[in-house]
């Protein structure tokens, strides 16, 4: 389609696709190629990044593999906030549609009910919710979505209001379709675009909160995760700031390949906004 | 100020109590929810302890009550502006509130003036340049720190500028023990502001540039610029006269929303600067269980996300003389 | 006499991947002091890229190939930034089409003017406030002192066009461009703005070079006219030579597809012993804006008290400007909005109050074409769904509702091939062809067409209503025609009813309302038609060619 | 009546001779607090830092030596009657609450009997031996005990029994009395200012009952709640003391060796801080004592002592800490041996159900610790999932038994009978606290042993039950024992004579000093 050759087109955001394609297979193929666990104490601690050949990265405080924890952190970053997003689009979606589709009292109910969870400020909120409900992948990972969703409802009640008088739902409406098919057929597919790159840039951010999180000690101790190599080596940065620095450049590059896929998207399907044509 | 502008300020001020109220009744059954209670972390805290100390404090606490007897209790104090007292502390919430706010005012308020300021800046250059060199840099420049986790960059920050160089404080709002007064004192908080105020600050200002450069973007290409050219005005003075205050207009919106936000957002630069501010105040609260004070933050802070709301709408209808409220 | 501007082979090239290399290739013509020409064409001909060139407002990514633009002896197109600036808004200024988006929301009417002066010259502000003044009362706005305070959106469409125009004309240029300074305005308003250029153009012999699609608007002031087909110039002459006796094929082909304005004589229905198949009594609908819980907000009397009845085989016009209600109506009439009071009577049945399940069986009855050819249909599916769609909905099964699909395809003259193709294949034409397919799927008794012909260029609204016409005859169809357009109304419609502020006005036989109009907006509607003396229906409509499906 | 005279009769509080001649006054110390008390008042609160600031506020009667010898403070000399059954206590004169007040025999009748028997959990439990309190005139109080009990002595300090002002507390609510916002004690420093979260403020008491003393004009206890920016703080010269346990021990290595910068492990004789794991008794693998046994051998507790505490500290060998007096070096060890654990799991049939491991929510050290020790398990087969909570979910889940495996450390006191038989006897059982019998441990030879222990007379009576107490729980494995902790406080060299007592910074810096 014409998206996936104006994206393809755009050489920054192929870099950005290209390094999440990347990081993807690190995530699912990593852990075969490095077996075990990451949390297995493998030599002295404290080996610089470059000096043993075995352990690329070096090893952390309690002498375990820096590149293993890299490689498993992708998994987690990815899953947490892959998941995260889905969620919040699930609650998200049907809620803005609502609201924007039939407007009155429903909207009214419906965006109050989001400015409550606009209004507590979101990170302190992720923050309480992991904390009282036990960090774990699944608190965490609800969390995030629970403090994500409003600007998706937010965004796709501004697209429902300005789609539901287009002169096509109009139609639909004429031709006698039921709400639902009207919503999830002529609408829906319309407003995707926005909602797509929304998504994008929302893995992104979920990337950030989970690492934040987990470098708050709020990540789950199962999981070896980038936030929590950056928050446990915190207390060594004099002696080793490369076991802080490492992961950071992680989430870092991680987040700003989506930003540029977001971007790209952005480009390639909101070509209004696009710097690309002028006319 | 005209009755309108009143009335539609008192209208938007009982939506917020009424929004205020749920969330601190939301907030009330969240945090009880949470495992453990306060007694059993000061009873923590003490090394030894039994059962008569705990259900001496719960008693003190009023936890001994009944689940909705306590919320009554906590409403009923809170329509009457209390906002009851902290386990821990034994002080007023409100005034350890009041205590701790000044710093994270002067924290959270810097790095927005600051990003706020930049942000524009750069934004307007990269805008003027576009599709130039320094507007590369600026994009790029935007999308890294945008995309820099704020924690590590605060890390970094203080490894460089504190350990390695020497040049700024590393944590705390003031030099410890030291009593300076007038400028002195204004000066020492400065330099300790730096650091935080200016790794919190850049992340928003990656936001607000990213944002002014693509508004000023779309402005540009409006009729009414148009017309601005044809009157054979310099492209400078377009930009400035006519792009600028339009495309500012959602990026006061987003100022808005973000300036309310800051308030309770700060924990981590408040945490990896140990600045005593009321983010930090909430993370502790949160762990030692601390109901009330944990409450009243999350009052304060989303009434200020109510306030700031309310202030932008007001601004909003300043600066665009379309808006009527 | 010395041409003024002298635009010499120019030729603009347009970026990678347009549908075509040149904007417009190899233009030459003259603009002489104190003439008005005429640049006409269709969307997408290029008209307007010269005037953009001039006015130096050529995007960054088109730029002029080749050619020059003489002006004052200096070329436009090699001339120093700086030095071409300083003639823009001073020597040559330029007003645009859309006076809704033209003017900086955020600035005060008199700022914006005084703008000029502030760039041009040297005045106090003393001076720049009396002579903005003196501006706005030439333009003919009411209570400029108050005027000068205002903000764009306080003013109306053509009030903000009058503003763009004292902009323009402040420091009495040579040359004014007006790109199409009427389309967006109400056929009254535009009849005002066209006498007030042509006034002001007469009292300071400025040179007009007029930008417009509008074969009315040549009519009405032009000089000379110069016509563009896609990007090259097909005809120049003076405007008797190209409105009388064109020459070119194209310009034949555009001429012939503007509908005369008198009414042809239309066999009467003898309504008495027939029942109406709708009947809309004592409708009302009002709008209310900006309330909240402390305020009333404005309260907008859209439909106030309209009765009327429709007889298959007719078309009945409902006319008016904008704001006139005429939308609301229709929309009401088709159940997309809920009127307030008053009743609307489908096939014997009233059909007002009906929700849900109970309206279904009536929605097919009473079909709608709507107005944008790129917004009524669904981009996301293919042209089969779209028409297939409603007899789906309505319980046909899938296959029925294709087959069906491809013989309205058929009956709406589109190839059975454009079942599987999305509508962005399409052009606008071809789109609202679907769309009255779509209508038409349901076999209704009754089809409303809400300016179904007004956002199309003009050969191809003559080929719509042709359609449109045939349909009706060939169905029985009652057609409710929303329109905007006296002339499309003239020609089209059996009876009119017309609408002012959401009162029906005057409403009869389409002949005797035009030729004898009662009521006197009626008369202000039917006077204020740009060039209604050209073109008045004595000479018979050549055929209209047909379109081709891409 | 013969009586044994224990004290010396001269008020002589610096026991600790100085290196340097003569120590110089003036200065400031500033010392990290963390976390930051919830109070002042000592006692209320046994917090932590409740101590370390009330220390220097608030005076006990006596003070220990780092071989936890008493010696006098606000009591000049003290006798025990034969039977070992009354205790006779004689006061300093002259000595003055910050408020200029007399403190007499009053306060302490007062605030043993009253105060601290209502507000002190520890205390309440020692002073069920007490019969009755007497004050025979204004500088004699008298202590009748129902039996002679052993660790009676010990139970003097600041910390446990502190000194508090009767004329202030008497007749009001103890909890809301406005003296806690504004402590007033009979220390060598008074309290000035407390700016929550930021810092406390003490200034030298002029009328210190000790002349010449303190030295020290300000002391400033600071809050600052991330570890990181402690150490920083201290590598600024910001901080001059950095106490047990206030940074992350993978920064002590790097701190101690920075110049002007010493080290020491003293200062916790008393508290003797023991570090195990809850094994619980009651139900799942943790049940069997082979389970519990393999889990001692299966953990590498040197890998632990060298990377996680850098090589402070000691191997537990069992429940008593080795330079605690009653402990046993005959005891068997519990060596890192895999190849033992396995062989005793497999014994056991065990089936290779997983066990929930909680870490202690009390910093970074004990996460990693946690980390260790699955890694450890796992690899002779126990699989572990780490359940993370926080200090209140934590204690919480150890009151009600809701664990299988769970770290913690606990203080010893100086006495076995105040510090250790609470973990182990059955009577101690009960929901509620995560300081009793937490595991469920229940023996009734070992309940007998501890009863008679406690009042056993003399010593070597009580040496020999604790003896036999050793080898029946080292045998058993109740908890799996870790660490005797040291918790290194690391200080600026120009402080002298900053730790003196067998309580270290929790006592006064009364004697403490700065080169100049």
């Amino acid at each position: 389609m014409n998206i996936i050759k104006t994206l393809s087109q755009n050489k920054v955001a192929m870099v950005g696709f290209a390094v999440l394609v990347m990081l993807i297979l690190v995530a699912v193929l990593g852990p075969y190629v490095y077996e075990g666990t990451p949390w297995k104490m493998v030599q002295r601690p404290f080996i610089p990044p470059f000096e043993n050949s075995s352990y690329l990265l070096g090893t952390d405080i309690l002498g375990r593999d820096v590149l293993a924890g890299l490689i498993y952190g992708t998994r987690i970053s990815l899953l947490v906030s892959f998941v995260s997003t889905v969620i919040a689009l699930l609650i998200g979606i049907p809620l803005g549609a609502y609201a924007g589709y039939f407007g009155g009292w429903v909207d009214e109910v419906l965006m109050r009910f989001t400015e409550i969870f606009q209004t507590v400020p979101s990170f302190a909120l992720a923050i309480v919710l992991v904390a009282i409900f036990e960090p774990s992948v699944y608190s965490i990972t609800g969390a995030i979505a629970l403090v994500s969703w409003p600007p998706v409802a937010r965004l796709v009640r501004g697209e429902f209001l300005r789609l539901r008088n287009q002169e096509y739902v109009l139609a639909a409406k004429l031709n006698g379709q039921s709400n639902r098919n009207i919503i999830l057929k002529e609408i829906l597919p319309n407003s995707l675009s926005p909602i797509i790159v929304l998504a994008s840039l929302m893995v992104a951010t979920a990337i950030l909160l989970e690492s934040s999180l987990a470098f708050l000690g709020l990540g789950d101790p199962e999981i070896m995760s980038w936030g929590y190599m950056i928050g446990s080596s915190r207390t060594v940065i004099r002696q080793a700031w490369w076991l802080s620095f490492i992961p950071g450049v992680a989430i870092a590059v991680t987040v700003l390949a989506l930003n540029l896929l977001g971007e790209g998207l952005n480009d390639a399907l909101n070509p209004k906004l696009s710097g690309k044509r002028e006319s | 100020m005209s009755i309108k502008i009143l009335l539609y300020i008192a209208g938007r001020a009982v939506k917020g109590l009424l929004v205020l109220l749920v969330i601190a009744v939301f907030n009330f059954f969240l945090i009880r929810a949470a495992p453990g209670d306060p007694a059993q972390v000061m009873a923590g805290e003490a090394g030894a302890t039994d059962e008569v100390f705990l259900q001496q404090l719960r008693e003190q606490f009023g936890l001994d009550q009944p689940l909705y007897y306590q919320l009554w209790v906590y409403i009923n104090n809170m329509l009457h502006f209390d906002m009851g007292i902290t386990y821990r502390q034994q002080m007023p919430v409100f005034d350890l509130i009041m205590d701790r706010m000044p710093a994270t005012l002067l924290l959270t308020g810097a790095a927005f003036v600051l990003s706020l300021l930049l942000g524009v800046l750069a934004g307007v250059v990269a805008a003027a340049k576009h599709r130039k060199w320094p507007d590369s840099a600026i994009t790029v420049a935007a999308l890294v720190f945008y995309a820099t986790p704020l924690f590590w960059l605060a890390m970094m920050a203080s490894l460089l500028f504190s350990v390695y160089l020497d040049w700024l404080p590393s944590f705390g709002m003031q030099t410890v023990g030291e009593d300076f007064a007038g400028w002195d004192k204004v000066r020492d908080i400065g330099i300790h502001l730096v650091l935080p105020a200016a790794t919190l600050g850049l992340f928003f200002t990656a936001v607000y540039a990213r944002m002014t450069r693509t508004s000023m973007i779309e402005t540009s290409r409006l009729d009414f610029v148009k017309t601005a050219k044809a009157k054979g005005m310099k492209p400078s003075r377009v930009l400035y006269r006519h792009v600028l205050r339009n495309a500012l207009l959602p990026v006061v919106t987003l100022a808005g929303l973000q300036a309310g936000q800051l308030i309770g957002g700060a924990v981590l630069t408040e945490t990896v600067f140990a600045w005593p501010g009321i983010g930090r105040l909430m993370f502790d609260a949160l762990f030692q269980r601390d109901y009330n004070l944990l409450l009243g933050v999350f009052f304060i802070s989303s009434a200020m996300v109510v306030l700031f709301n309310l202030i932008t709408d007001v601004i909003y209808c300043v600066v665009d003389p379309r808006i009527e409220l | 006499m010395t041409p003024l501007l002298k635009v010499e082979n120019l030729s603009i090239r347009l970026p990678e991947g347009a549908d075509r290399e040149f904007a417009i290739s190899n233009v030459n013509y003259d603009l002489l002091p104190g003439e008005i020409l005429c640049v006409v064409g269709e969307s997408g001909s290029g008209k307007s890229m010269t005037a953009n060139a001039i006015m130096g407002l050529l995007p960054a990514t088109i730029e002029v190939n080749r050619g020059t633009i003489i002006f004052d002896g200096y070329d436009l197109v090699s001339l120093e930034e700086r030095r071409a600036r300083a003639l823009r808004g001073n020597r040559i200024s330029m007003i645009f089409q859309e006076p809704m988006t033209a003017l900086n929301p955020l600035m005060r009417i008199a700022d914006q003017i005084s703008e000029v002066f502030l760039i041009h010259t040297d005045m106090t502000s003393k001076e720049r406030e009396t002579r903005t003044l003196a501006l706005l009362e030439d333009v003919g706005l009411p209570d400029p002192e108050k005027m000068m305070r205002a903000y764009p959106h306080q003013l109306s469409g053509g009030q903000r066009q009058r503003v763009m125009i004292a902009m323009a004309l402040a420091l009495e240029p040579s040359v004014l461009i007006a790109d199409e300074p009427t389309t967006a305005l109400d056929v009254t308003t535009q009849a005002q703005i066209l006498k007030l250029i042509k006034d002001l153009q007469k009292k300071h012999n400025t040179a007009v070079m007029f930008i417009t699609h509008d074969f009315g608007v040549v009519a009405e002031i032009a000089d000379r006219v110069v016509v563009m087909e896609k990007g090259i110039m097909v005809e120049i002459g003076s405007r008797d030579e190209v409105l009388n006796n064109p020459q070119h094929s194209y310009t034949q082909k555009l001429i012939a597809a503007v509908p005369p304005l008198t009414a042809p004589e239309r066999i009467s229905h003898k309504q008495s012993d027939r029942t109406p198949v709708l009947s809309v009594n004592n409708l009302y609908k009002t709008f209310s804006t900006g309330g909240s819980w402390f305020r009333k907000g404005r309260v907008v009397k859209a439909v106030d008290n309209v009765s009327f009845d429709l007889y298959r085989g007719e078309t009945l016009g409902l006319v008016g400007e904008s704001g006139s209600g005429k939308s609301t109506v229709s929309r009401c009439v088709v159940r997309l909005l809920d009127s307030d009071s008053g009743e609307i009577v489908l096939g014997g049945s009233p059909i007002q109050l009906l929700k849900g399940r109970d309206l279904a069986p009536f929605r097919k009855r009473i079909q709608m074409v709507f107005q944008d050819p790129y917004g009524s249909l669904n981009p996301r599916k293919t042209i089969g769904q779209i028409i297939a769609d409603g007899p789906i909905a309505q319980g046909m099964s899938p296959k029925d509702a294709m087959a069906k699909a491809v013989e309205l395809l058929e009956l709406v003259e589109l190839p059975a091939a454009a079942l599987d193709r999305y509508p962005h294949e399409f052009s606008g034409g071809q789109r609202q062809r679907v769309g009255i397919a779509r209508a038409l799927a349901h076999d209704p008794e009754v089809l409303v067409a809400d300016e179904a012909i007004s956002a199309l260029d003009v050969s191809v609204q003559a080929q719509i209503l042709d359609l449109i016409e045939t349909l009706k005859k060939r169905l029985n169809l009652a057609v409710l025609f929303v329109v905007h357009d006296l002339r499309v109304a003239a020609q089209v419609c059996d009876r009119v009813i017309v609408m002012q502020r959401g009162k029906i006005v005057e409403s009869g036989n389409t002949r005797q309302v035009f030729v004898s109009p009662n009521h006197a907006y009626t008369k202000s509607l039917i006077a204020s038609i740009p060039g209604a003396h050209w073109r008045s229906g004595k000479d018979a409509k050549p055929p209209i060619p047909q379109e081709v499906v891409a | 009546m013969k009586k044994i005279v224990m004290g010396v009769v001269i008020a002589c509080l610096p026991f600790a001779s100085s290196v340097y001649s003569k120590p110089s006054d003036g200065g400031t110390i500033n010392v990290v607090v963390q976390p930051e008390p919830p109070s002042l008042m000592i006692g209320m609160y046994s917090n932590g830092t409740t101590q370390q600031v009330g220390g220097n506020i608030f005076e006990g009667l006596l003070r220990y030596d780092k071989d936890l010898n008493p010696h006098s403070l606000l009591a000049t000399s003290w006798e025990n009657s034969n039977d070992g059954k009354t205790w006779t206590f004689h006061l300093k004169p002259d000595v003055l609450w910050h408020d200029g007040q007399a403190f007499t025999s009053a306060d302490v009748v007062f605030s043993v009997d009253k105060l601290l028997r209502q507000t002190n959990a520890r205390l309440r439990t020692s002073l069920a031996f007490v019969d009755s309190i007497t004050a025979t005139d204004d500088y004699t109080v008298v202590f009748q005990l129902k039996e002679p009990y052993g660790p009676f002595i010990r139970l003097f300090e600041v910390g446990t029994m502190p000194m508090m002002p009767k004329h202030i507390y008497a007749g009001t609510d103890y909890k809301t009395n406005p003296a806690n916002h504004h402590p007033i004690g009979t220390g060598p420093f008074k309290f000035d200012e407390w700016q929550k979260g930021s810092f406390i403020h003490l200034t030298k008491n002029e009328n210190y009952h000790v002349k010449g003393l303190p030295h020290i004009d300000d002391i400033y206890w600071h809050v600052i709640p991330d570890a990181a920016s402690r150490a920083v703080a201290y590598e600024t010269g910001k901080i001059d003391v950095l106490p047990g346990g206030s940074v992350e021990n993978f920064d002590v290595a790097r701190l101690s060796e920075l110049d002007n910068t010493c080290v020491t492990t003293d200062g916790w004789e008393f508290f003797a801080p023991q570090a195990w794991l809850w094994l619980n008794n009651r139900q799942g693998p943790t049940a069997d004592k082979r389970f519990r046994q393999a889990v001692m051998y299966a953990m590498d507790r040197e890998f632990a002592k060298s990377v996680l505490w850098n090589g402070y500290g000691e191997i537990a060998k069992g429940p008593i800490g080795s330079k605690t007096k009653f402990f046993d070096d005959s005891l068997p060890d519990y060596e890192y041996n895999p190849e033992k654990a396995k062989a005793l799991l497999k014994e056991m049939g065990y089936d290779g159900t997983p066990v929930r491991l909680m870490p202690m929510p009390y910093g970074e050290t004990w996460q990693r610790w946690a980390e260790v020790i699955k890694q450890n398990l796992k690899e002779v087969g126990i699989k572990t999932t780490i359940v993370s909570t926080d200090v209140a979910g934590w204690n919480q889940k150890i009151s009600d038994w809701d664990y299988d495996i769970s770290f913690t450390y606990l203080y010893q006191y100086g006495d076995p009978a105040l510090g250790v038989a609470r973990s182990y006897i059955s009577s101690n059982i009960a929901k509620g606290s995560p300081w009793n019998n937490a595991e469920g441990y229940n023996d009734p030879q070992i309940d007998k042993w501890f009863d008679e222990a406690a009042v056993a007379f003399p010593d070597s009576k009580r040496a020999e039950l604790y003896k036999k107490i050793q080898h029946k729980l080292v045998e058993d494995v109740p908890v799996a024992w870790l660490m005797e902790l040291e918790f290194p406080t690391i200080y600026n060299c120009k402080i002298e004579n900053l730790i003196d007592s067998g309580i270290g910074i929790n006592d006064a810096f009364g004697t403490a000093w700065i080169k100049q």
